[in-house]
């Protein structure tokens, strides 16, 4: 990208990522863009240097000390995981194992990718309307219309959504005091980490919120004590290693032996 | 198409683009042409009323026929073939609000009765929307209801699955189905915030006022 | 017109009166007509396919082609001559990029419940997108998945097909090349970034009712 002799001036790809963020829907999105930087075919595509470049992204983004979406954070401990898997020696009792799930990986972002083009194939056909005209000036004969009035299914499932929005909206609610209760931060933990086998800190499964608010405290105060609920019901394990330090979490191991 | 004694291919060609944007042009527009707004899209070196009546010479036998109305040039059915096209004289006409809201009450809440669905659109039904309903054949009335004054219940008929294209009752999308899909704007998440419902999330100030 | 070795004047001429009939009744209509309808119209002696596919022979190089679209046929300018039929026509309302996906998803996978959606694109569907796509006449609720919970699926209409010219869904670009490739198992993949959290939280109803 940088042979006009202003190689440093260029942001790395990770920057131009963070300054791209906005672009993307979600973490698969942004995999499948750096993927097709590697500019290979994706059935050839390295997992790995896949989840390195996604990595480094992750940095960049924590070093501009830019707030990321949970998704992202879940993604990178995800794929941080298995890169460790890759290059560790498989052990037998390991399933899936880290090829498996590189492979299933890959499938997804072809999967994806594929949609993506067809969409563009889509779009790009001679559409009804825009390209292709039907009869202006159609003469309106009794020849299809079962039924004199025209209602769509559209129209009854508007009108059924209209209606109930209208009805709730005319009830009196009492605002609850907005605190992130334990048992949303249990469900939301207990979600998240299933998808991520390894230790990773507390921290990076709060929820957005600026630092000190009301809502911000209340998620912290509530994920902490869902942490100790779930370490008290054997789900997961938890380690500090300093006071004040970090609070590191993952997902119970089945007891060896 | 007639191609009149034109030898040179290049130019029959040119001709036969021409005959044929002016037959989509004309099919297209809901309005008769004339032959200046015909003139200006075939470009200025289209002998406009030739190529006119070369479509109209074509199409003179056909069940469609060119004619020229004061206007301008259109598209006609042939006049011969209107007692075999029975033009429709009713219009189609909208079903009102009230009438396609009653008719998904009816549908989600069946059996349901009139001081049911009175009571769940909080409004007075008038007779006559049942009527509609029923005369259209979506609704027809279901058991009475065993309580006091025995009221007649509503329900959907098989019409109303075959007009709405749902081969049974439970295809119906339900609440959740609607929400989803986004008929049902549901009011931002006051409590019970969760991963995924960031955008819903009250703003730091609103938060703090607690 | 194309007439076979019908030799007897009486049956060619009957021949050519169901031919205007039928390019009379397709003409008249913007909204495509299935062979029942139009073989409803013929009267009960009419090889209707037989003639439709006389009538789109005829049509194929003109200006007009005669198509069939889903469960229809219908009369559309030609594509070609879009470049110069397209200045006729306002802006359209620009589809956004989650939109377009959704409905490649929809019309690949098809039946498809939102969370293999979900699965596919690895984000969570927002709020609007299959409002906006049902409500362009695309895409509507399809039978129920007879799996936990029941979930809804989704389906193109006919109106899809006609809207993108295709004649059935087998038309669809790519579609063989895409399933010998595995591509349209819609299966859950290992990494669920989305889809499954939806189902494990209370919903925003549950939620208010505290």
């Amino acid at each position: 990208m940088s042979d006009d002799g202003f190689a440093e001036d260029q942001p790395t790809p990770a920057e131009q990522l963070v300054v791209a963020l906005d672009g993307f829907e979600g973490p698969i999105d942004m995999l499948l863009a750096l993927a097709r930087d590697q500019k290979v075919d994706l059935t050839k595509i390295s997992i790995l240097a896949l989840a390195d470049q996604y990595l480094a992204f992750v940095a960049e983004a924590r070093k501009l000390r830019l707030e990321l979406a949970a998704d992202y954070l879940v993604m990178a401990a995800w794929l941080a995981y298995l890169k460790s898997r890759l290059l560790i020696p498989e052990q037998p009792e390991d399933e899936p194992s880290g090829e498996d799930m590189a492979a299933a990986l890959a499938f997804q972002l072809q999967r994806l990718e594929a949609m993506k083009g067809v969409a563009a194939t889509l779009m790009a056909r001679p559409r009804l309307g825009i390209d292709v005209f039907a009869r202006g000036a159609p003469e309106d004969l009794d020849i299809q219309r079962k039924s004199v009035f025209q209602v769509t299914l559209y129209d009854l499932l508007k009108a059924y959504g209209d209606h109930k929005r209208r009805k709730d909206a005319s009830v009196l609610h009492m605002e609850p005091l907005r605190l992130y209760s334990i048992e949303d931060a249990v469900k939301r933990l207990a979600e998240m980490m299933g998808r991520i086998p390894d230790w990773t800190t507390l921290q990076s499964f709060l929820p957005r919120e600026p630092a000190g608010s009301l809502m911000g405290r209340s998620a912290l105060a509530a994920h902490f004590a869902a942490t100790l609920e779930l370490a008290k019901a054997g789900q997961v394990e938890l380690r500090q290693d300093g006071a004040f330090g970090p609070i590191w979490v993952r997902r119970a191991r089945p007891v060896e032996e | 198409m007639v191609i009149e004694m034109v030898k040179d291919p290049e130019r029959v060609e040119a001709k036969i683009q021409k005959l044929r944007l002016l037959e989509a042009l004309l099919f297209a527009s809901a309005e008769p042409l004339d032959e200046e707004v015909l003139g200006g899209r075939l470009g200025p070196d289209a002998d406009v009323r030739a190529l006119l009546e070369e479509l109209r010479t074509h199409y003179a036998p056909r069940g469609v026929n060119l004619v020229r109305t004061g206007a301008g040039w259109a598209f006609r059915t042939a006049p011969d073939l209107a007692p075999l096209l029975r033009l429709e004289q009713e219009v189609s006409k909208k079903l009102s609000r009230a009438a396609i809201e009653t008719l998904a009450i009816v549908a989600y809440h069946q059996p349901v009765t009139r001081g049911e669905i009175e009571q769940i659109r909080g409004v007075a039904t008038s007779k006559g929307t049942l009527d509609i309903l029923m005369e259209h054949g979506w609704i027809r009335p279901g058991r009475r209801r065993e309580t006091a004054g025995r009221p007649l219940t509503w329900i959907t008929t098989d019409h109303f699955l075959d007009h709405f294209g749902l081969e049974t009752l439970r295809d119906l999308p339900g609440v959740d189905d609607l929400r989803a899909a986004g008929l049902l704007d549901s009011r931002p998440v006051l409590y019970g915030v969760s991963a995924g419902v960031g955008d819903a999330l009250p703003s730091p100030d609103e938060a703090d006022e607690e």
